[in-house]
């Protein structure tokens, strides 16, 4: 009762909940999911980027590419840790994962099938995370709100990178313009859906925001980011795929092209067009790495029995 | 002058395809933290490539570009250690131990190279690859101690990855000409044997009985290996010639 | 007719892109008998792709090689079932299941089709897809029934194949089109499920509860392993444009 | 004593020994030996062939140089079946082979670079496998005399094809021909050494001849090699890398440059270009395959229970 309180105090004054402090089951669980589910994200969001890694056209552009996807690894790591002050293990939460009970954004069950999509992932899907993530500074678990302040100084980084390689493209080659215009194309409406269902649609999002885990809406997060690559995409030369796209002064609001929301609904149950493959490239990597883990294992516990006799 | 360019280029070429090697791994390590490891050495490595290379490419008026991705196979200068494939996570340690042991011995030496800017990429170099030599010390140990498994998987390592080690150590023409500036691969094998024996010793493992292959990377008489890793490298960047990224 | 021609194209490479993955096994098998099996198997759909790709390419005015090697990934009109990674030898077999049985019904059915091409072509070629059908489902029953690590083995192979399934039954506008002359895919996929369930429950396998890709190779929509399928196939053929052979 | 002179006999008459019939261990040890070391050399030298498949610059090429391969597997099958009828399993051929105890022909340690060298090895090292084969045809023990017939019609087509895929190359354009030019140059010494070392350094021959198995010299058998490649070569437009090659008239001998013996003796011992390589590949299919194996083995047992109960 009296940490009940407490905890509900602390959320008052938007203050942070630490590791030590009491807080309700359902805080915990909520934030575990969300913690790991982004840990997750990171992890599963390395595979598109390390698949262009060999053939990336220019050394610079690989060593940045390679650059960022290690910054993923680590954001990963962060992430893990913050959910591990909740209570979970790491191996518990990478089990989640490999035996599918525990999602990742299903953005990254599209395939990366061009250059250019490095470039759209950078500028769409990075820059549609930072637009949910900056908020999530502030999130009232004081680790996972941390975790989030690094997290979004790197993605804001990459999202730059995405940018730039979107305008080399877009002022190069006819076939550069194009490879860039289709990268668009493909992962705008998969970017757009990144901020999750409609507002009336998302139940969960409520009790998120009494926690000050969310702080904005699915749709008015939707907005801002709509509102920020309309512009941007002029400075690239390129077009987004929806003809319908127009700010309305009078709602002041921007106006999109109805989302599918059917593939959005069957990426997630696992029928998009690459979680097999993202789901067995990491249960492979586990398979075929136990052997290392195992004597890593064996030598630890060797040398501890070395120490102590 | 273009000896010092050729000279560039070779240790180059050995960062470039050791870095495509290593890249490969980035999401499929045994562990998280390997992903951010491998890929980190990955990364260093590609960057001491980038500054041989665009070294080199000052004497032909090429870009660091030109020369990854438009030479043809037998125009690269690669060794054949650093084309062999990646294998199981112990090929690949194996691997970095055998030419991180090197490449830490010949950039500390050229250091002192009368070329001032070889000498300064690797005063950088250096420091980078002592990580990646403890790197690799530290997880033969582990591996080679570990259980029998992983040191059964240790001494095929060993076994697949060691005739490729005396090519390393092959005296050129062009070493002897750079009297001062380059390093003659020879001088090095003595402190190498020396430090690999070590490191074999620590970890309960032996040098394996294998013979030496005839290999002549530095000629641009590669091992089957590189043609396969150039079609990769440089399929996308060939669809476009010159074209901006 | 032009679509005629796209259709014979879907057939061509269907077979031209597992006849590349298939002939990757060669000198790498599990025995030599399955050294000469998948290689004879890899040949003769080889040769099914050359004469489709050969027919098609009348359309256009384009040889076998001409759409082969100069064709861009998106030109591409593969089904991602071929597309994927040979894995071990379990993994290939079940492919080979589901795509011999496949390409076995969709032949016979084309043997009467209303164009006389299409009809000889697939005349000749279900016979070697019979036998190709047979040595999958013989296999299939072995390693099913053989030892405990071969049926998880085959287990798994069933688990990360099973989500390209669906793609192949996938009715487009252009088998619509084709009245008489294509195949509905749909209207293969009865006697397919019952083949299929019958091989694996002589198994003792069942068809996993896996989801299904979005696949959509026949929209140039590829997996992402197709890139680097056609990075190795075309690199020699592009350095040399215009060669003779 | 009865048997020996029955076998001397046969031998005597040129005739031929079949499994059933009595003969000296030695004879049936220097069998064993030269047909499991054919049967392993068709087997290793697929794999210089296999490098290639996946890139083969036309499809007709590429379907060659499948069927070609396969051959080269079917060879094997019968040399290992020869073999077999001398009393020593495939197993434990195999296990030879993939524990080093068993050579193969050391021209497969040189690496194929280029597509010309599916030309070069065609011609070449074909052209020398069938001018030590054809000989063979006639060897006194059956079952190999009657293998090497099958396998000598094959290898014939083989260098034909072999001789074509040079003849477009020098037909073709100026890298094209280079291509052609330097496979050539790099596989005329080590064909040249296939025959083995000269007749006075090779002590082992004489006894083969006195058997029936061998009929030539080694010698004698390089002459007419040299003497075929030095038309042929013409005829493709290239040179061989031999400037002191000619015909000497008075002792009806071709004169080529000595041979390198000591990267020979060096290769045999395993210090070619690929050895390593090559004996890898084979210890890795066959690891990798050997839960293939024991499958169908456990598979083919229950068979066999199930039919007797």
């Amino acid at each position: 009762e009296q940490s009940q309180a407490r905890f509900d105090a602390l959320i008052g004054k938007d203050s942070r909940i630490e590791p030590r402090d009491w807080m309700p089951d359902a805080y915990r669980k909520t934030l575990t999911r969300q913690v790991s589910q982004h840990a997750h994200s990171e992890i599963i969001g390395m595979q598109p980027e390390a698949n262009w890694i060999t053939r990336a056209p220019s050394l610079k552009r690989k060593s940045i590419l390679m650059a960022k996807v290690q910054d993923e690894a680590g954001h990963g790591l962060y992430l893990y840790s913050a959910a591990e002050t909740l209570g979970t293990d790491r191996d518990e939460l990478n089990d989640q994962l490999l035996t599918g009970r525990a999602k990742y954004s299903s953005i990254f069950n599209y395939p990366a099938r061009s250059w250019a999509d490095m470039g759209a992932i950078g500028w769409l899907v990075d820059g549609a995370a930072i637009a949910n993530q900056v908020p999530l500074c502030r999130a009232s678990y004081g680790p996972y709100g941390r975790a989030m302040v690094r997290v979004c100084k790197e993605e804001s980084f990459h999202q730059r990178q995405g940018f730039e390689i979107l305008l080399s493209l877009s002022r190069g080659s006819e076939a550069q313009k194009k490879m860039a215009q289709d990268a668009v194309n493909r992962f705008y409406e998969p970017a757009l859906m990144m901020f999750g269902p409609p507002d009336e649609q998302s139940p969960n999002s409520k009790q998120s925001m009494a926690w000050n885990i969310k702080r904005f809406s699915n749709d008015e997060l939707r907005q801002r980011f709509v509102g920020m690559i309309a512009e941007q995409v002029k400075v690239l030369g390129l077009t987004l795929p929806d003809p319908e796209l127009r700010y309305d002064e009078e709602t002041k609001q921007w106006i999109h092209k109805d989302l599918n929301w059917d593939e959005f609904m069957a990426v997630i149950k696992g029928n998009g067009p690459v979680n097999a493959q993202r789901m067995e490239r990491r249960r492979e990597a586990h398979r075929e790495g136990a052997w290392v883990r195992e004597a890593a294992a064996a030598y630890a516990a060797k040398q501890v029995q070395s120490e102590v006799a | 002058s273009e000896d010092v360019a050729r000279y560039a280029l070779t240790l180059g070429d050995d960062a470039l395809i050791l870095a495509q090697r290593l890249s490969h791994w980035i999401s499929r390590a045994p562990e998280l933290e390997e992903d951010i490891a491998l890929g980190n050495i990955a990364l260093d490595v590609l960057g001491h490539a980038r500054s041989f290379l665009t070294y080199a490419g000052l004497a032909w008026d090429k870009t660091e570009d030109d020369l990854a991705y438009w030479r043809e196979e037998d125009d690269f200068t690669s060794l054949w250690i650093v084309e062999q494939p990646n294998g199981h996570f112990g090929v690949t340690i194996i691997r970095q131990l055998i030419v991180s042991v090197f490449q830490h011995l010949l950039y500390s030496k050229l250091t002192e190279s009368a070329d001032e800017t070889l000498a300064a990429i690797c005063a950088k170099a250096v420091k980078e690859v002592d990580y990646h030599r403890d790197h690799a010390i530290q997880w033969t140990i582990r591996l080679g101690l570990g259980t029998e498994e992983s040191a059964a998987k240790m001494r095929h390592a060993l076994e697949i990855l060691w005739p490729y080690v005396d090519e390393m150590f092959q005296d050129l023409e062009l070493h002897r000409k750079l009297d001062g500036i380059a390093v003659l691969p020879s001088s090095l094998r003595e402190a190498w044997d020396k430090e690999i024996n070590a490191v074999l010793a620590d970890s309960g493992l032996e040098i394996p009985k294998t013979g030496q292959a005839m290999a002549n990377g530095r000629g641009g008489e590669h091992s089957e290996h590189l043609g396969f890793i150039l079609a990769e490298m440089q399929v996308l960047a060939r669809k476009h010639p010159g074209a901006s990224w």
